[in-house]
């Protein structure tokens, strides 16, 4: 399915090319009001992270507890999942940038596609958590987990809505406009670096 | 409106004795009630009522007693209730700014009339009455006053959703605007702040911790980054009506179109 | 523009008034208002003795409490009509009115409350009953803006015909500057401004029934002349195609 | 297919391969109970995941976001950003234990 119809075939040589064309030149990926979210957008997790780490030192045997009863498979798979579709998604925008936007359609559908097991991944595991009880004493750990997490999810949220958005553009006859569809990309990877940060956080640390 | 009545607006130069005769004067009378306003608030809030920054939930009963007989505490709510108007001078200039834009239908304009006659009450003078009834009458039960001291600062740190969806429908409006009035990063911004009000939704859960209402996280971070958002939102409407061409004022008013 | 759905707004105002005086003639509270310095005891027994007038007037108040929006949205309709040069004051005007209108809802919920159980703590009762008065006395600074804006919308009117006569700007800014000092009923419990005093409750209830009574004729006259306007420009668009 | 022999295909596989290491790395020590020996343990593993997680992130910068074409006043502000939180989370960790 990968291989895309006949058009798409011819012209993925061209594809390689491409990808060593960009490296000559110097080029701004994405739109500035995109970096200006982005690099705010981390400064402000930064600020989460900070407190959590603070918290986490001064009582870390209560975060211990809590922290025993995440299950880090469930982590571990939504972050290849996530992994996963930023990789697909950054084909899209390859694929975009070579006009073959049938293509580039498809792979972003993955990409939305992982996007929406990952939050049903997470919500399940939030239910799981909340029907079982909460281990008392690290209610500070969960009052981080449920934060950090749930702004996560709405990220990924509004990371769907935008892609939606980039979809949309694709699906436009003629030439996508190709500073959109990077933007869109560059937003869904934001979400992907910050659930690598949250999950090495929440679920890995000792 | 004919294009006399046009010309003697654009030319309000020309009249002789009219002291102010800017033609923009009616949007730069709201605009600087903006500074006017945001200065009372910090006086009202911060200098008088010692409201923000809030002290600890976890305050002992003779705390809560000494801050609600607070000599000017009730004179901070009193300026409060005279004062709080002022904000709608500030929400009809942006919906001035935002009947400009081009591809924005008026009903995010409705939208943000009606989340603004919303909003400032619970968040704002509510709590401002709360705080008045603990300061008018000292000597109720202390767990009267500490009832009062509670449903203050929950009202004015978490009242969440009326400023939500008005920054939501403010965000919309950006980036479907075609006419950049404001630019697109105000549009980014504006999402900050709604992350950041989400952040304190575990005001009414936790009563230590960055996620109190005096907390770290929910508190400061969030009037921060909302200082910041106002302040380039000013910017952005000074921007917006200076450059707004003369033919554009005394338009006359399409007919079902607030 | 057709201005029988304006004439029909405006005929509301003076039906609900008759209301609202009525209300206020039954609720023994407020002819003579209660002082704010009694005591929790006494607000209790006032609120057991007059029970049913309690009730029956903040029922018929809770009813009527927001009826003069559509008093105040023929005023905005009016000042879209002005060619001031952007509908500045026109939203302003607008948000402070629904703002306006909330507040006396809230008193009427907590006199209702009050009146709800009256064998409750008397400091309860007392708390609600400083809560109404509160709520429905001291916000003023919507009245303010809204006076203001209209004031402002005058002024710049800068039209062949203005909309309102100028006399008019200056009676909005004088009302509101006399209602201003209710505010400072939250503060003091005796003398003029506490919420029973000269200035606080009586010059602040006349006022704004002088207001009331004064802008409904201001208004008809307004509607009229729009109507009038509309027919000579209907009767001259039919000379032209007759 | 031209995807598979993509860089970014190579990119992927660094990351899941450092992200499996990770998980091995926290998991081996919740098995050990929790108690003073383990905790200094702790605090060379806390430093092993948070610097694998500062890796992982940086290559996600600069080859998803395609921030290694960029300007460079952009790599250098992702750069200084991820140093910034990798020394602060440490160190926070670290002073307040």
């Amino acid at each position: 399915m990968l291989s895309g119809d006949g058009a798409a075939i011819e012209r993925v040589p061209d594809f390689e090319m491409a990808d060593q064309q960009t490296q000559s030149r110097a080029r701004f990926p994405g739109q500035p009001a995109m970096w200006f979210f982005v690099i705010g957008d981390l400064w402000i997790f930064t600020c989460y992270f900070a407190c959590y780490a603070f918290d986490r030192g001064q009582h870390s045997a209560g975060f211990l507890q809590g922290q025993l009863t995440l299950s880090q498979g469930i982590g571990v798979f939504n972050t290849i999942l996530l992994l996963t579709s930023s990789l697909l998604v950054a084909f899209c925008v390859q694929a975009a940038r070579e006009g073959a936007t049938a293509l580039a359609r498809r792979l972003l559908l993955l990409g939305g596609g992982c996007g929406i097991v990952f939050l049903l991944v997470k919500a399940s595991e939030w239910y799981l958590k909340i029907s079982t009880g909460l281990p008392e004493g690290s209610d500070s750990f969960f009052v981080y987990y449920f934060m950090l997490t749930g702004l996560h999810f709405l990220h990924v949220c509004l990371g769907l809505v935008i892609l939606a958005l980039v979809f949309r553009e694709l699906k436009k006859a003629g030439p996508p406009h190709v500073a959109f569809v990077e933007s869109g990309a560059i937003y869904w990877h934001l979400v992907d670096l910050l659930w690598i940060i949250i999950f090495a956080l929440l679920y890995l640390l000792r | 409106m004919t294009g006399a009545t046009l010309a003697s607006i654009a030319g309000g130069e020309s009249r002789k004795g009219r002291l102010l005769s800017n033609p923009k004067l009616d949007q730069w009378i709201c605009f600087w009630s903006i500074p006017v306003f945001y200065i009372l608030f910090g006086v009202i809030f911060v200098l008088l009522g010692r409201i923000m920054p809030p002290p600890t939930p976890t305050m002992s009963t003779e705390n809560i007693i000494a801050f609600m007989t607070s000599p000017n505490l009730s004179l901070a709510v009193v300026l409060l209730a005279l004062s709080l108007g002022m904000y709608a001078l500030n929400s009809g200039l942006m919906l001035t700014q935002m009947k400009r834009m081009v591809g924005v239908s008026p009903v995010l304009r409705y939208a943000y009339i009606a989340v603004l006659g919303v909003g400032g009450l619970p968040g704002c003078l509510f709590p401002g009455y709360m705080f008045a009834l603990g300061a008018f009458r000292p000597e109720y039960d202390p767990e009267i006053l500490a009832m009062l001291y509670d449903l203050g600062f929950l009202c004015f740190v978490g009242s969440l959703g009326c400023f939500i969806i008005q920054y939501v429908v403010f965000t919309i409006a950006v980036f479907l605007d075609k006419r950049g009035i404001f630019p697109k990063w105000l549009g980014y911004f504006s999402i900050w702040t709604l992350v950041t009000e989400l952040v304190a939704t575990p005001v009414f859960i936790t009563q230590t911790g960055p996620y109190a209402w005096d907390g770290l996280l929910s508190f400061y971070q969030g009037t921060l980054i909302w200082v910041a958002w106002q302040t380039s939102v000013t910017i952005c409407l000074y921007q917006a009506i200076k450059n707004q061409p003369l033919e554009e004022l005394g338009l006359p008013l399409k007919e079902n179109e607030l | 523009m057709q201005t029988k759905d304006q004439r029909i707004c405006l005929w509301i105002a003076p039906f609900f008034g008759l209301l609202f005086v009525f209300a206020f003639w039954n609720f023994q509270g407020f002819f003579p208002p209660m002082s704010p310095t009694m005591s929790a005891e006494e607000v209790a027994a006032f609120y057991r003795d007059h029970l049913g007038h309690i009730r029956s007037s903040m029922i018929l108040c809770n009813v009527i409490g927001v009826s003069l929006i559509p008093f105040f949205t023929v005023i905005v309709v009016q000042m879209m009509r002005m060619n001031n040069a952007s509908r500045v004051f026109s939203y302003s005007y607008l948000i402070a009115v629904i703002n306006g209108g909330t507040l006396f809802a809230l008193a009427d919920l907590a006199w209702l409350n009050a009146a709800y159980r009256p064998d409750r703590d008397p400091q309860l009762t007392m708390l609600l009953n400083d809560l109404a008065w509160f709520a429905f006395i001291t916000p003023v600074g919507f009245v303010l803006v809204q006076n203001f804006c209209l004031a402002m919308a005058v002024y710049l009117d800068k039209g062949p015909a203005p909309i309102f006569p100028r006399w008019v700007a200056h009676f909005n800014i004088v009302t509101a500057l006399l209602m201003a000092p209710s505010a400072f009923a939250l503060m003091y419990k005796t003398g003029p401004l506490a919420w029973d005093g000269a200035i606080s409750f009586w010059l602040h209830i006349a006022t704004y029934a002088l207001y009331i009574a004064v802008m409904f004729f201001v208004l008809r006259s307004a509607v009229q002349k729009q109507a009038d306007e509309e027919t000579m420009l209907q009767s001259s668009w039919k000379e032209q195609t007759a | 297919m031209a995807l598979f022999r993509n860089s970014l295909t190579y990119v992927w596989l660094f990351l899941v391969g450092t992200t499996l290491v990770s998980w091995w790395l926290g998991a081996t020590t919740a098995v050990a109970d929790i108690d003073a020996s383990a905790l200094s343990l702790n605090f060379t593993v806390t430093v092993g995941i948070i610097l694998i997680a500062v890796v992982k992130t940086r290559f996600v910068i600069w080859h998803f976001m395609e921030v290694r074409h960029g300007p460079s006043w952009l790599r250098w502000t992702c750069d200084s950003w991820l140093a910034f939180l990798a020394v602060m989370v440490i160190a926070l960790y670290r002073y307040s234990m």
